[in-house]
């Protein structure tokens, strides 16, 4: 009687075992699970991780993509362009594409699409790439579209992989949660708890092996790994290095992320730049790494190798804890106030092992004498010291921070913080903000080597940051998939590139 | 049923005999001997009392024959009870469990605490029946009612469906009975049953006691701390004091001559009526001046009595006018509900008055604010009937009665205090030594004297005794009684005297006042009310007071007025 | 009894009020949310153009006329996240909330009043040193703690439950246990010790006296008299978790209110914030009143 | 008592202190909880002299070490945190702050309600409606929000913690001292020191707040436990305290993403919150039965009479 009940619960349980993993293979659902909730579905907010995870290639489909090795912008829905005068563009757009609603693609879409995300009417995260450029879009026949700016735009093809085609039914003044684009996937439900895909038989290029898509949320690393180990989820991206412990499922990827400390070069005593040398050299930037895994690249400029003007020559500081002293002690023979505190802005949960490294690095100035206090902020009061206009009485401070460069070339990343007009910058060079508005009109070989430049003068004579790490996203990759992450993984997961293995 | 078959054996022998009992509670320093060495026997269908003042052991010693006495802290030392021949302490708990509720049953003193507040009556009453198996569901239901209806509950079939709460303290007395007797128990142990009763209610109460003895032919163990409760109902009574046996004997043998230098003591310190006539300690002159004199007192209470039904109103107390001359004691005799505490805390202006005037000294007390309100407070002064309660646990004697010092700053300087205060514990009769004690450490009567010290602090003209003596033993009702006396005539003081026992003002009160339901009903100096009494409600107040059943004849018992007694199911048929 | 009702309840909408004015001034102390809706690119004129849409340029006592001219109309405003209406948001988490919180509560309680009844019927017995020590063991861990190891062991060592998420009758059972820890071990206290008193008081000794049966005067008499402070302390434990399950719901990827509060709080996504407490302190004056007339049904000797 | 002339004596009080001692050797779970505690109020004073600045000093090639490690210092005896720093040091400084930070919050919101309370409960005028409805509403505004305002508007700081949690814990005094005085105010020595002419500043003062007091004590035994977890609570959400400054909850929250592979992290300070809260309670429990006369014994050393 106890022996039979025994092997009867048994049975059951390896049935029910049998049916679940008999129904995912069956079903070809993939099951996501994401760090964090997306807020909403809006098409026009695909650059905000969560959303672009799900919606980018997915749903929605951009005019071009980049090309994660070389930065370069490839077709997706614009097939060619050309540049018609310095502010002209001309786009060619694919044929026989139909939308998830049934609605054809056309120049007119095109147009709406475009004009949504610039039109002001709804809050449009992606039209921020764009700065205040002003476009005038127009549809020259029913596969053509000429943009014509304002001002020129060198590199107008890369900056339309942010802009999400929707159907032209969608509507112009208001944020939607329901998003109708052209990819492979269309929506199905959206709740609280998840967002179900499921495949459009409609779709243009190479059908997906899944037909189905889910994904769900959660915040803790430790639980997002273990429900990749248990098969209760394919995929996880962004998961704690400490969690990423099985070399077979988890994947390392240089993603485009660069951590830094700025340095308020307004405030001193960090006005002087043997203060601002000492900061870099005091760092033991071979143990700070561990913090941060094997994998990580220690960085010397503010953008990842392959995007358009990082230089692979320019080396990083060193720690060289007794030459940072000498300067200090220089300084300080010079009158300089280097016992002043220093406070060092951190932010909550800006990247994994933040609080700790900011820990470290306090410690570490501290130990060649730098009174260095660490405050941790909440993301909107950091935000109060990162964007002009900053703080009155902020004092002498360092400010953590972490820059995303994944839209392949530096124009997207030395304004904003080397210019003095620029929304992260404490400088206010006139001869360095010369320097890089030539740079950013230049193109092809001439820009990229301007670049360079301007990075090198940052690193070696300007010293306004501490660059720390190019930093590393681990995925875990369920043990069905064929799947590599990459530099994009952090804003995409197009599912058409995930293959089953058999 | 097995207990007609009991309790037809009627005055064959001891139903029950104590041999020995030794109970002692258990606590950190030596255990504290609750009963020591005590025998005794109950015999068939008499009634036995046990008399004894709070802490003479009489309760524990019946307690522990209803394996009541939780042990630990509790210890059955020695001494064994023979129960109808049982050996009750060799009985198991299911076994004991049979014998309680259906062969001994047992009523408590206060019966809202010992009635469950949450159930109805009719439902604890039914248990009786459910616990011993004898009926069940709707047949204990009519039993209930029929019960109910025997212990004289009007309406006993809606009333049966009542929460304790609802009745009067008389009516959950009856409840209580009805609850012991539904098995037709060998013996009823009744525990104080009357004590926190009105006297005309207590004498119903007596009355069913006794008439339902008479019907069953029960045993009734009855403990007691009042002689004249004792007196009426004992067959045979038993004297304790400190957890022995002092005396016992035939009650009339025990009353009349009484043996023990205790048993004396405890009787010649009854209020006895012509007495007290002889031996009074009331005052000799009274001067003529008006100290108070209160005009059309009315306090007028608004009952919210739920949504639907309108507002009711009721007055606690309704148009009263006398007045207080200097040196002079006013007693205030009525009982529960009769207004007559409402008056007391009115005149101190703890409540407000709905309509009516007091002038003190010539000035309208309730007009008073301010700094005239706090000299008024000095000079009239209140002693309560719990003195515990009237004292901050928190605060050692020397702060309590110190206290009038502190709030009226001018009365005496703050290094005069001490002295005072040794001063005027000598006054009340303890030791200055006792002023760093605090009041838990003290007797119930002793603190009654710290209250009265306290009273006499401020230096007043006249003290409110709001039943100052009612919660203390007999024989400290007198001493306390005769300090108020003494004080009275040493320091020229007045008294208001407010309580529910004519026998103790008659000993006290030179002017008394009979108040029911609000009014005042008669008035008159003390010797003349009490050998004239010219209200009927008096008149019901006096006859009241238990005589001994020595004297009663037994086929009338007193009719007691008060609350109305229905009709008696005259059989006297039980269910079951 | 209605006017009680009433009364308590024009209390709580004057509390309500109360509450959503302090918050509605209090969070905006907490500074401009147009720096977290927007990339940190964004221009200077696509901030001003985004205070503009959301009315986030008035003055703020302007805002407070705008909302409270608004709710009259019962609009609780817009989400500047989720892109629709706040107290949707807010009345489609908090079903989830209440499900997790009333099966958790009424669970403890229930379990509470058993083991705590059952160590205060014999007081000092084995039983009752390792009921009273582990319930109280169970109510001092913090409760992420024990949830996630709760999930390590049980999902992923054992393999016997889900990780987390919402379905099936199995992804109840951790919530729910880490949810109950901490009521059930002060539940458990609270009924030992009432219990204990009970049992002490004077109508047990009538029980006893009349023979009634051990195991109804504990579970009959004594239980029954010691259900008030209980239910007491029991409802002051639901209004917390009504408020405050966010530890368990973002572990486990519950979709309630307490996640949906504290995402919207540091998103500054003002109107869902006001729109949850709105739904949660509702939840809260209406527990309390119901509270209230358990007191009443339990205890005859209440009438308001 | 038998009849007691007016000269006996008076029951003498024992030392109380002596008596307590007693009651606790007779609990002995209470004493091992009262002798932890006590323990840890000296580790918490003492403690950072004892291990300087151990607990700050970095240790990044020992990340992570594993308690117990034979190789290592005495200080590493429970191993090393993320940062290679020792646990035990840090365990000994967070004592500190950890205990600091909950005695100040329970202390000031005992403090707070409880004057609160008495006011609410004596008076029957306007300012008594305000503060009930003011306990109402800060009973239901939500502790992380209150938690993310002053963090936001006042910064992060040890100070500005205790705030957060002692506004939180606010009520529940509030409640207890206002019902205790409801029963109190009613009770006769009130109405006789009325009767002697003393103002209500006197009666609150003199004769309610003390006997209030023993009752908001218990209560505060207990919450103490409550405001720890709290913190821990708020530290797993980012609105405790903020770095360098740390408490064992802080602790626990840092190192729970590593308790698959490095489970001591969150283990030992998760244990030291755990002993605490349990001692806490235990002696709460305990304090309950000393004061309670219908329990009492079951302390005391039950002497038997020779038989």
């Amino acid at each position: 009687m106890k022996s039979s009940s025994v092997l009867a619960i048994a049975s059951a349980v390896l049935m029910a075992a049998a049916a679940s993993s008999a129904m995912a293979q069956a079903g070809q659902e993939i099951r996501i699970v994401l760090p964090e909730q997306p807020a909403n579905l809006e098409p026009c907010g695909t650059i905000i991780t969560n959303v672009g995870q799900i919606l980018s290639q997915n749903v929605v489909e951009p005019l071009t993509v980049i090309d994660p090795a070389t930065g370069q912008p490839r077709p997706k829905l614009a097939t060619e362009w050309t540049q018609v005068d310095p502010v002209t563009w001309r786009l060619k757009l694919r044929d026989n594409v139909k939308f998830q609603d049934g609605s054809d693609f056309n120049a007119e879409a095109a147009v709406f699409s475009i004009n949504r995300m610039t039109g002001g009417k709804i809050t449009c995260s992606n039209n921020a790439k764009f700065g205040d450029a002003k476009l005038e879009v127009t549809a020259v026949d029913d596969l053509t579209v000429e943009i014509k700016s304002d001002k020129p735009q060198p590199i107008l093809p890369t900056l339309l992989s942010v802009v999400m085609v929707v159907s032209p039914k969608t509507p112009e003044d208001k944020a939607v949660n329901d998003p109708v684009g052209t990819g492979p996937f269309k929506l199905s439900t959206f709740s609280p708890q998840t967002v179900v895909l499921d495949a459009f038989d409609g779709y243009w290029g190479q059908k997906p092996e899944f037909t189905k898509a889910t994904y769900v949320w959660r915040p803790e690393s430790s639980i997002r790994a273990a429900m990749v180990e248990t098969g209760e989820a394919d995929l996880t991206p962004s998961i704690a290095i400490q969690d990423a412990s099985n070399p077979e499922t988890d994947f390392a990827y240089l993603n485009s992320e660069t951590t830094a400390i700025r340095i308020d070069t307004a405030q001193p005593p960090l006005d002087d730049l043997r203060v601002r040398k000492a900061l870099n050299l005091a760092i033991d930037w071979e143990g700070l790494a561990q913090l941060f895994g094997d994998d990580v690249k220690r960085a010397s400029q503010m953008v990842v190798p392959g995007i358009n003007g990082h230089d692979d020559a320019l080396e990083a500081w060193s720690y060289d804890p007794e030459e940072a002293k000498k300067l200090l002690e220089a300084a300080a023979a010079d009158g300089v106030a280097v016992d002043t505190e220093i406070k060092l802005i951190g932010r909550n949960g800006i990247y994994p092992n933040g609080a700790e490294a900011m820990e470290a690095m306090m410690t570490m100035w501290q130990a060649v004498g730098l009174d260095v206090k660490l405050t941790m902020l909440d993301v909107a009061d950091w935000l109060r010291y990162l964007q002009k206009p900053f703080p009155e009485e902020r004092g002498a401070n360092l400010l953590q921070m972490m820059h995303d460069n994944n839209k392949g070339d530096a124009a997207f990343t030395i304004p904003i913080f080397y210019r003095s007009s620029g929304n992260y910058a404490t400088l206010a060079d006139p001869a360095l903000d010369k320097e890089i508005d030539a740079a950013l009109a230049a193109t092809g070989e001439d820009r990229t080597k301007s670049f360079k430049a301007l990075f090198d003068k940052a690193r070696k004579e300007v010293v306004a940051d501490i660059p720390m790490f190019h930093m590393i996203g681990y995925t875990r990759v369920g043990p069905r998939l064929d799947w590599k992450p990459d530099i994009t993984t952090n804003s995409e997961i197009p599912l058409a590139n995930i293959r089953l293995k058999d | 049923m097995k207990n007609a078959h009991d309790s037809i054996r009627k005055g064959e022998g001891p139903i029950l005999k104590i041999e020995g009992l030794t109970v002692d509670f258990l606590s950190n320093d030596a255990p504290v001997r609750a009963v020591d060495n005590v025998s005794f026997q109950v015999n068939r269908g008499e009634t036995l009392v046990i008399l004894g003042e709070s802490g003479s052991g009489k309760s524990v010693s019946t307690s522990t024959v209803m394996d009541l006495v939780d042990c630990p802290p509790g210890d059955i030392v020695g001494g064994s009870c023979l129960f109808d021949g049982i050996e009750l302490s060799r009985l198991d708990p299911e076994g004991r469990r049979n014998i309680n509720g259906r062969r001994i049953a047992m009523i408590f003193q206060d019966p809202l605490a010992y009635l469950n507040p949450v159930y109805t009556v009719g439902r604890q009453i039914a248990e009786v029946f459910e616990s011993h198996d004898a009926a069940q569901g709707a047949q204990a239901r009519a039993n209930a009612i029929e019960l109910l209806r025997r212990v004289g509950i009007p309406e006993p079939e809606s009333r049966v469906d009542f929460y304790p709460h609802q009745f009067s303290g008389g009516q959950r007395q009856r409840v209580m009975i009805a609850m012991a007797i539904a098995l037709k128990p060998d013996m009823l142990i009744a525990d104080e049953p009357t004590t926190a009763l009105d006297v005309s209610v207590q004498a119903q109460i007596l009355d069913l006691l006794r008439d339902l003895q008479r019907e069953t032919g029960m045993a009734l163990v009855m403990i007691t701390h009042d002689l004249e409760v004792a007196a009426s109902m004992a067959d045979r009574i038993i004297v304790m004091n400190g957890g022995k046996i002092v005396e016992s004997g035939l009650a009339q043998k025990v009353f009349d001559n009484p043996q023990h230098p205790y048993t004396r003591r405890l009787i010649a310190a009854l209020p006895h009526g012509e007495a007290a006539e002889a031996s009074h300690r009331r005052s000799t002159d009274i001067r003529g001046e008006t100290l108070l004199k209160v005009e059309h007192l009315t306090k007028e209470y608004v009952l919210a009595s739920g949504a639907f039904a309108g507002k009711r109103r009721f007055r606690a107390v309704d148009d009263v006018s006398f007045d207080v001359r200097k040196g002079e004691t006013l007693g205030i005799v009525g009982e529960s509900g009769s207004g007559k505490s409402s008056i007391a805390r009115i005149l101190l202006r703890l409540n407000e008055p709905s309509s009516g005037k007091a002038f003190y000294a010539g000035e309208n007390i309730f007009e008073m604010s301010g700094k005239r309100l706090v000299a008024f407070r000095r000079k009239v002064q209140m002693v309560f009937q719990d003195p515990y309660g009237s004292m901050n646990p928190r605060m050692n004697v020397r702060s309590i009665i110190s206290e009038p010092w502190a709030i009226h700053r001018d009365l005496l300087a703050r290094n005069r205090w001490k002295d005072r205060v040794a001063e005027l514990l000598e006054l009340v009769g303890l030791k200055p030594d006792h002023a760093e004690r605090y009041p838990h450490q003290f007797s119930g009567g002793q603190r009654q004297r710290i209250a009265i010290a306290r009273a006499l602090a401020s230096e007043p003209e006249l003290i409110v005794c709001d039943e100052a003596v009612s919660a203390l033993d007999v024989s400290i009702q007198a001493q306390v009684i005769d300090l108020l006396a003494d004080l009275r005539t040493r320091l020229g003081l007045s008294y208001i005297f407010i309580t529910h026992d004519l026998p103790i003002v008659r000993h006290f009160a030179d002017r008394i006042m009979v108040m029911k339901q609000g009014k005042i009903v008669e008035e008159g100096p003390t010797s003349a009310l009490f050998s004239a009494p010219q209200h009927d409600y008096t008149r019901s107040l006096l006859r009241a007071v238990p005589k001994p059943k020595w004297l009663m004849s037994t086929d009338a018992p007193s009719a007691a007025p008060g609350e109305l007694r229905p009709e008696r199911t005259r059989n006297g048929s039980m269910a079951g | 009894m209605f006017s009680y009702i009433g009364r308590r309840a024009s209390h709580s909408i004057l509390s309500v009020i109360g509450l959503l004015t302090l918050v509605f001034f209090l969070t905006r102390l907490t500074g401009d949310p147009s720096a977290l809706y927007l990339p940190l690119d964004a221009t200077a004129e696509a901030r001003s153009a985004f205070a503009r849409l959301n009315g986030l340029d008035q003055p703020i006592p302007w805002q407070f006329a705008e909302y409270l001219k608004d709710l009259l109309h019962l609009d609780f405003g817009q989400s500047l996240r989720q892109n629709r209406s706040a107290i949707e948001v807010a009345l489609q988490a908090f079903p989830e909330t209440l499900k997790l919180a009333l099966v958790a509560i009424t669970l403890s309680t229930a379990l509470a009043i058993l083991v705590g009844s059952l160590a205060a019927a014999r007081p000092g017995s084995l039983f009752d040193r390792i009921a009273s020590l582990a319930s109280l063991a169970g109510a001092s861990a913090p409760d992420f703690w024990v949830a996630i190891v709760g999930i390590l062991v049980f999902a992923v060592g054992l393999e016997v439950l889900p990780t987390s998420g919402t379905g099936t009758w199995a992804h109840w059972i951790m919530p729910i246990f880490v949810l109950m820890l901490r009521p059930f071990g002060l539940l458990v206290q609270v009924v030992r010790g009432t219990m204990l008193s009970a049992l002490a008081s004077p109508y047990i000794k009538t029980a006893r006296a009349k023979g009634v049966r051990r195991q109804k005067i504990i579970f009959g008499h004594a239980l029954r008299n010691s259900l008030l402070p209980v239910v007491t302390v029991a409802g002051d434990l639901a209004t917390g978790l009504v408020n405050g399950a966010v530890v368990v719901e973002t572990i486990f990827g519950w979709p309630g209110i307490g996640k949906l509060m504290i995402d919207s709080i540091i998103q500054r996504d003002f109107a869902v914030v006001q729109s949850t407490i709105l739904v949660t302190a509702t939840a809260i004056f209406i527990l309390n009143i119901a509270i209230d007339l358990l007191y009443a049904f339990l205890d005859p000797r209440i009438r308001y | 008592m038998t009849i007691i002339s007016p000269d006996a004596e008076p029951a003498a009080a024992p030392g109380t202190s002596r008596v307590l001692l007693a009651y606790l050797r007779r609990d002995r779970l209470a004493l091992a909880a009262a002798i932890f505690l006590a323990l840890l109020v000296l580790a918490a004073l003492l403690g950072p002299w004892l291990v300087g600045d151990a607990a700050s000093r970095l240790g990044l090639r020992q990340r992570n070490l594993a308690p117990f490690s034979p190789d290592h210092a005495w200080i590493y005896f429970l191993g090393a945190d993320t940062l290679g720093r020792p646990i035990l040091a840090r365990l000994v400084v967070g004592a500190q702050s950890t205990l600091g930070i909950a005695a100040a919050a329970v202390f000031s919101s005992m403090l707070i309600g409880g004057t609160l309370g008495l006011v609410a409960g004596y008076s029957e005028r306007w300012y008594s409606h305000l503060i009930l409805r003011l306990a109402d509403v800060v009973m239901s505004f939500p502790s992380l929000l209150l938690a993310l305002i002053v963090l936001y508007t006042l910064g992060p700081s040890i100070t500005n913690l205790v705030i957060v949690l002692a506004i939180t814990r606010m009520p529940i005094y509030l409640r207890t001292a206002r019902a205790e005085v409801l029963e109190l105010r009613e009770r006769m020595f009130v109405s006789a020191a009325r009767s002697m002419g003393a103002g209500p500043a006197r009666i609150i003062l003199r004769h309610i707040a003390p006997l209030v007091l023993p009752t908001l004590v218990t209560i505060a035994a207990i919450d103490f436990a409550t405001v720890i977890l709290s913190e821990s609570a708020l530290s797993f959400l980012g609105l405790g305290i903020q770095p360098p400054d740390f408490t064992w909850g802080a602790m626990v929250a840092n190192g729970r993403g590593y308790l698959s592979t490095a489970w001591w992290i969150a283990f030992w300070p998760g244990l030291a919150i755990m002993l605490t809260t349990l001692s806490l309670n235990i002696l709460s429990n305990w304090a309950r039965t000393v004061a309670d006369p219908q329990q009492r014994w079951r302390l005391q050393t039950l002497r038997k009479a020779a038989r």
